[in-house]
């Protein structure tokens, strides 16, 4: 075994049964190290399913700040005798296994440094109560791995402090429990393996969420209004954070009076139409879904896109077809979102990469839908919606809201009317007025059927045309509007790398990897549909390009290749869709598999 | 008989407490066909909301798809209006309502808009409450893609070439009652008087008020064997009561014999007048109101009127303890918390 | 004047209000000339509405048997008050004109050839009830249309008693109306126009029917058992001729059982719900619809695609998005249908172009969705679907069904057992049991989450990348399976048109104008997607390829850019998105336009 | 008492009159939660199923999307399963009873996969009476989703945090009434004697027999505050009778007191026996059925047993007069008319 330390650079992998209270022990077990300023990641995997099935989180502790997934497991805590002897064997040789004693997994692999530990037995030193002991046993195995890795209690202690705020009792009993693994391994166990930690200040200042809570605070300072939903997962945290933001900044302390209103829908149809009819109303409304949702949306949507209301939808991605892998993340609902409804449709799709963009993309999603009045799409991840991700803190928004362009009473008065679909400002965007506007004139009929300039019933050929046409130029100014690519040209590059999302992350990695490997590379990162100028002027400036995405049928390709014809010879395709985040090392192998033939 | 030749005084058209006339109510000009059922119903609520002197502009007009859902282009063209996708018009509803709880809002749907494809959306908008008056122009069939079976088509009535339904009739105002509507009337196209009342009353309620209105299909529905045409509705129609609309700002007067009138007020103030014409019926009473129904079925009739009304509920917005203006007619200052909200959420993320 | 005759040639235009009985008069003008031997084409243009709005009727007379649409009116028959002051108007100079005496349409245009005829006395001579009158005006139009063309009487009278099939009184009133309107023609009008009917005999032997019609016959002999289905417009006319057909041909005449069910549905997501429950359980099922309704089934279609059930689902065409112009033909549904739903999901889609294949086509659909268990689209449009278009007569199916691979309980006693999704044959298509079958293991569990090949439930990474793999393997394996391309390749050409559907009418009248203009064509007309080696071939061997089709975003064009990515730049667009069948003048003057930059 | 120490002889397996065992009717094991009342309604169909001696494999089993619509795969694993969409089962029943009417089909679904998304489904599924045994597992939340509303939430009950509900539940046995159902039931998932009578009686019944069984969710809705906890439905159940199922193939004994008992009798010639508990009770009359279970929502009572039972219902397969093969098993032969057909409907167009 290789005696060398390796400080700050590895990944943690903890095993156990769903519902059985880990997701706190691993959640201050990811803080502590955080807290010694060392960056991390927390991935949990788990199944769709409540209580009793297999579950696993994975910590990536990295000085570099890589927070990608990484594929290899350094150290293993292997708590759950269901999958415990798959997991062991899917180690690689030399890494670390803790693992309660009486699983004998060393006998299954002795080229793994195995610690035994007697959770059981330390259990009962923490608790006398047999549920608790069950709860507890979780809190020890992080005073073990802390003890191993040279985590620092004081960490732990304020992680917990944190963790349980208020419940005084949960902190003490917690803390108690981390000792007892923690002393249990300092006179035990003996440390052979190369991990540890070390102080760093890496991670002064910056936050950890996940990306449902962040666009759940974007949601709060967009200042939406109107929030309507129907429970899905990976969905349900973004509306379920925004509800409870809502319900503390944005509710009267005195009169207990909101100024937004949430409802819970019957499903995804009604989730769509209300908030519809509240963007149509005038108030900021946005619903939040994963795939089923969004099918189940297609028809409202291209109603929304015809008759051109504002409307902010979130889907946050987990592996389809049909209900698929709901606890599994996948970058495979970008064409239906694109594209979405029968007819000729094509909407904006805000792409976050980050938590930080999750927040500042919900704000711009409100501004756009109402500039544009149409629906914006949003989407996320599970992985970035579920996962915890380090970050900056959030920066408070200088822009005031774009409410787009909409005519008062005033207004009304001075122009004498207004043509509802008459493009008068030749940008393909017309002017609206909200339902209660008081003049005789502000009126108009919403209608998903054919309508001319003045919102007329019209089967017209040329006003159909007029329409149509129009809401393409709109499309295409909308391309000014949306969030830009941002792009990374390295002008000794042959070779450039598209990615969007949660992807990006490990795009990052791979590109360092392959420097490493003498490989220079651009990266073009694309932040929003429809695609812009700066895509193509990217793909043009390399030689090959590859997409990278977490799907199936390279959704991402796919436009590309529509909107960008005459650069497909370029467009190279590198796809990750077994449910599991894209990792760095899939997406090195994918590009160096593909330049052997190029070159 | 004294003839003259001079053309009499041009009278001064007629205008409401607001000073509009019964023009500023209208719409387009219908595109339906001659003497559809629809047509008689879209007098009726130009008549209403005229005589009940209502701003135009504070009215959202919502519907979906079908001749029926066409209509609102028909009435209030000065109020903003939504003719949204099939069965579905409860949510948009919902919605706009929502962001603007001021508006007065008004659905016209059709029973193949709202007992076959919408029967969802429909049992949930009542759940909720959502104030709003909800008109179903009931023909039996669907109009608009010429005359199949819907869902309020009764048992053993046919369609034109013959074809007879099997299944029974939903009927939406039983369906309303049991979910717990709180005004749900029935009515006819062919019964102008009852049918201002009704919408009156329904205007008057503050949660969700049904009234599922007759509405004969000339074209595909009319025949012998429809028991939605105009011919039969009209033999089979036994009105509960004769009613009568007091708004809030009339005196009630009491010039009536003790025992042949009930008034029941309504949570603005006004009163639904209803006379007694035969037996006794309350429509407070939802287990009488359920009886009533279901009987009528059985012996074939129309059973019109206010079937039952509950004025105790609370509407979904005013659950939702909403400011007093409209959530639409909020500005970044009310909608945008502090900085400092900010700077305490990240304190609690580090 | 041109004084030339032209015999044979020309178009006709009549002007009414729908529901007025105009119909019949204009399918009785159509069959008289089509009995003569005459090629003829009708197209309705009809409002989304139901009595008492505008609508057209337009018979092409064409002897080398153009049945598209052609844009320019030759003759015009203005029976519209409200219409009628624009539809002369559009006239080219040097039409013809059929008008009420009272509309004064000669004060408004004189370089028309007005015909006046007193409509109205006519009527009166006609009949005494006022009801009648109204209707015979339309058959009196006929009378004097078919005395100024020179209709022969005995096919007026022949086509007469055939729209009016056993109703003598009807046959005998509306005989004698045309006779009113023909004779006041022979004597009071001087026919100084060049238009004329001659005998011929190209119809001998031929059909007139709708593309809906034609699908149903084609539905009926494909066996089908369960239908589904909810009314929209244009789709709606293809169950109800199927339910009668059914009724006729599918009952016992003894007992009144039937071998088939059709269930009117409460709206499509429960239409398809059904259709696949009833595809799952072993029976031919269908639905049919229009765009509204394949968004609502977007979720349950990819649903019957990741458990791979067969289902056949028709999609008549008509303009989107939303409700758009119901009554209006468009092809822009190709997309969402070929990729309908979230998630990684593509589907078989047929293409008719004519009623021979909406007849075709229909008995493949079903062959294809239980050979390959997946949902299979057939995409006609209004134009097809609700148009009168010749044919040939149908053929009788030689081909015996193809049920796919269905494991009987013997089979199962033979085999022990079997895996649900297992790929025994390397196919990518998996056997199935259906419900009912007697053995103990013949039951398995259909889930739209993830499953492995005994159709358990898994969220292991490698059981569900083998399932997408195999779904694609099979989608792959289909194209060997669907109807093929049919090319005509011109040696001498350098250009090749693409098309699909009801555009080919227009690309074979575009093929010999282009020709007249010395510029040879080959033509591939796409039959079904997927996209297959052959579509390459034929691109390949141009240098460049006009793709045609009716929508705005060019779906088609989509489609070969994303499958055929290193051909894009020979790939050029002609789109005809107005609502109105497209015509070859458009398709010519788009190709021309293009070639002009081109060389 | 004497202790031995000879091992009990092996029990030969208990099989039920077709040779199968209580074995032969299970399926995987279950992935709920410890105690999850969905768990315990699995072993009552089981039983059901096994004790009247039903071939596993005549049976389909349906679901919608939630820990509820789990629960097919875990009893019955010889039987085909589908496992649908969410809130859509009925549809895909309704498909699949029309390919073969000879199956029997089972449907479990939650509350929130009917109420809620399904409210629709349901409605018509009922108003068309589609054979087949539907069970609802209530436990007023979605399961899955961890814990949210259902539609069927009373009016204030609480979420483990607190939150309050303050929208009146959709009552599935009170809706099925309405809408003309002629078999419903609820029941507890606490009270195994009760559920397996109604499950057998639900498969005597020829058309759609539904179920509304209280399934306390142990994880999100079983503490104090929650109207559907363990606790709670203990505390309230109010059964109406004791309720008895007598096969087809049984003698039927009369050996109660006049006035006591009720058999009623379903149309396979089975009978279910209502012993009386408390107040007369008749479950033929749907205004009685109406009236108790309102006035039990008034109480806070569970009110459980046959609620309505009415065997003179057509079914829908029966209205659609299909051949007595199931449709699925047609042949060629059967399916494709011959070429005559084609030949005439070929010169009707010419
Ligand atoms: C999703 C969808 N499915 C089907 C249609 C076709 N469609 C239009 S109107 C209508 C029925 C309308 O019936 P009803 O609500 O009773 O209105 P009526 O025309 O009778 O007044 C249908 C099925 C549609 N527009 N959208
Ligand atoms: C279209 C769609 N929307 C949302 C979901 C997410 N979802 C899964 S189960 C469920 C609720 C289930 O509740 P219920 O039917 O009461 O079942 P329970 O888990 O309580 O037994 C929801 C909303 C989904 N699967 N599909
Ligand atoms: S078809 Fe029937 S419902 Fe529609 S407009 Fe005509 S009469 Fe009215
Ligand atoms: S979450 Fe609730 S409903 Fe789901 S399995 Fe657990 S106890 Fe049962
Ligand atoms: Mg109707
Ligand atoms: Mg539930």
């Amino acid at each position: 075994m290789d005696k060398k330390l390796i400080v700050n650079d590895f990944s943690i992998h903890v095993a156990t049964v769903n519902g059985s209270g880990s997701q706190s022990s691993n959640a201050v077990l990811l803080k502590s190290i955080f807290q010694m300023g060392i960056p991390v990641s927390g991935k949990n995997l788990f199944p769709s399913n409540i209580m009793g099935l297999p579950t696993w989180f994975t910590i990536r502790v990295n000085k570099d700040g890589y927070i990608a997934r990484k594929k290899e497991v350094d150290i293993l805590v292997a708590m759950n005798p269901q999958t415990a002897v798959d997991d062991i064997k899917a180690l690689r040789p030399g890494a670390v296994c803790v693992s309660p004693v009486e699983l004998n997994l060393d006998k299954i692999r002795d080229d793994v440094q195995h610690y035994l530990v007697p959770f059981g037995e330390l259990a009962n030193k923490a608790s006398d109560n047999v549920k608790l002991k069950k709860l507890l046993t979780n809190i020890i195995y992080v005073g073990v791995v802390a003890e191993l890795l040279e985590i620092d209690q004081v960490e732990i202690d304020a992680a917990i402090a944190r963790q349980f705020e208020g419940k005084t009792k949960a902190i003490d009993l917690n803390i108690h429990a981390a000792k007892i693994g923690r002393e249990w391994a300092k006179e035990n166990l003996k440390k052979s393996d190369p991990y540890r930690v070390e102080r760093l200040n890496l991670t002064q200042g910056k936050i950890i969420v996940e990306g449902n809570k962040a666009a759940a605070i974007g949601c709060l300072f967009a200042g939406v209004s109107v929030v309507t939903w129907y429970p899905i997962t990976p969905s349900s945290s973004l509306c379920e954070e925004l509800i409870d933001y809502l319900d503390r900044f944005r509710t009267d302390k005195e009169t207990g009076k909101k100024s937004y209103a949430v409802v819970q829908a019957e499903d995804e149809l009604a989730a769509v139409g209300m908030a519809i009819g509240a963007g149509w109303a005038g108030s900021r409304s946005m619903t939040s879904t994963s795939g089923p949702g969004i099918s189940l949306m297609a028809e409202f949507v291209g109603f929304a896109y015809f008759t051109e209301i504002p409307v902010v939808i979130f889907d946050v991605q987990r592996v389809g077809p049909s209900t698929g892998l709901p606890t599994r993340t996948s970058q495979a609902d970008l064409l239906s979102a694109y594209l979405l409804s029968h007819g000729d449709t094509k909407h904006v799709v805000l792409l976050p990469n980050s938590v930080g963009e999750c927040y500042e993309m919900a704000m711009e999603a409100f501004d756009l839908a109402e500039r544009l009045q149409t629906p914006v799409f949003v989407l996320s991840d599970l992985d970035l919606g579920m996962n915890m991700w380090m970050s900056d803190p959030f920066i408070y928004p200088e822009k005031p809201f774009d409410r787009g362009k909409v005519l008062s009473k005033e207004d009304l008065e001075r122009l004498g009317g207004f043509g509802r679909y008459d493009d008068v400002d030749g940008d393909g965007m017309t002017y609206r007025t909200l339902p209660g506007t008081e003049h005789p004139k502000a009126g108009y009929f919403v209608r998903g059927s054919g309508h001319n300039k003045n919102a007329a019933y019209s089967e017209r050929p040329e006003d159909y045309m007029y329409l149509m046409d129009r809401l393409l130029k709109k499309f295409d100014n909308a391309k000014a509007l949306i969030p830009q690519i941002e792009v990374d040209q390295n002008n000794d590059a042959k070779i450039g790398i598209i990615a969007f999302g949660s992807t990006h992350w490990a795009i990052l990695e791979t590109r360092d990897m392959l420097a490493n490997e003498k490989i220079a590379t651009s990266y073009c990162r694309l932040r929003a549909l429809p695609l812009t100028k700066g895509v193509e002027q990217f793909i043009d400036a390399h030689d090959r390009v590859y997409i990278v995405e977490q799907n199936r049928d390279g959704q991402m390709l796919d436009i590309l290749r529509m909107e960008m014809p005459h650069l497909t010879a370029k467009m190279k395709s590198v796809r990750h869709y077994n449910g599991m985040p894209i990792d760095a090392e899939f997406v090195v192998n994918g590009i160096l598999e593909q330049e052997k033939n190029a070159r | 008989m004294v003839s003259s030749t001079t053309p009499p005084a041009p009278k001064a058209p007629v205008t409401n407490k607001i000073g509009l006339t019964l023009a500023d109510y209208k719409g387009s000009p219908s595109t339906l066909c001659d003497g559809c059922g629809h047509d008689a119903i879209t007098s009726q609520i130009i008549k209403a909301f005229w005589e009940l002197s209502i701003e135009p502009h504070q009215v959202a007009k919502f519907s979906g798809i079908g001749c029926s859902s066409k209509t609102p282009a028909y009435f209030l063209s000065r109020a903003h209006g939504f003719n949204s996708v099939h069965g579905r018009m409860p949510s948009v509803a919902t919605g706009a309502h929502m962001a603007n709880h001021k508006l007065i809002t008004l659905g016209v749907s059709g029973d193949g808009d709202t007992a076959s494809i919408g029967l969802g959306q429909f049992g949930h908008l009542i759940r909720r409450n959502v104030p709003m008056v909800y008109i179903v122009e009931n023909n039996g069939v669907y109009g608009l893609t010429k005359g199949q079976f819907s869902a309020t088509a009764d048992i053993g009535s046919t369609l034109k070439d013959g074809t007879v339904n099997r299944q029974t009739a939903i009927d939406l105002c039983g369906l309303a009652i049991e979910l717990g509507c709180g005004y749900v009337a029935r009515s006819f196209a062919g019964d102008p008087k009852q049918l201002v009342a009704l919408i009156k009353g329904a205007l008057a309620h503050k949660g969700t008020a049904l009234l599922d209105v007759i509405s004969p299909c000339v074209t595909f529905n009319n025949h012998d064997g429809s028991t939605k045409s105009y011919k039969y509705a009209k033999e089979m129609d036994r009105p509960l009561h004769e009613l009568g609309f007091i708004p809030f700002y009339e005196q009630i007067t009491v010039d009536y014999e003790p025992g042949t009138v009930q008034d029941v007020q309504m949570h603005d103030g006004s009163h639904m007048r209803l006379k007694k014409i035969g037996n006794d019926y309350d429509p407070t009473d939802r287990f009488v109101a359920d009886r009533a129904i279901h009987q009528s079925h059985k012996d074939g009739t129309l059973l019109t009127g206010l079937l039952y009304v509950d004025e105790s509920q609370q509407n979904y917005s005013s659950l939702a303890n909403l400011v007093d203006v409209p959530l639409a007619s909020l500005g970044q200052n009310e909608l945008r918390p502090p900085k400092s909200a900010l700077d305490e959420i990240m304190a609690e993320l580090t």
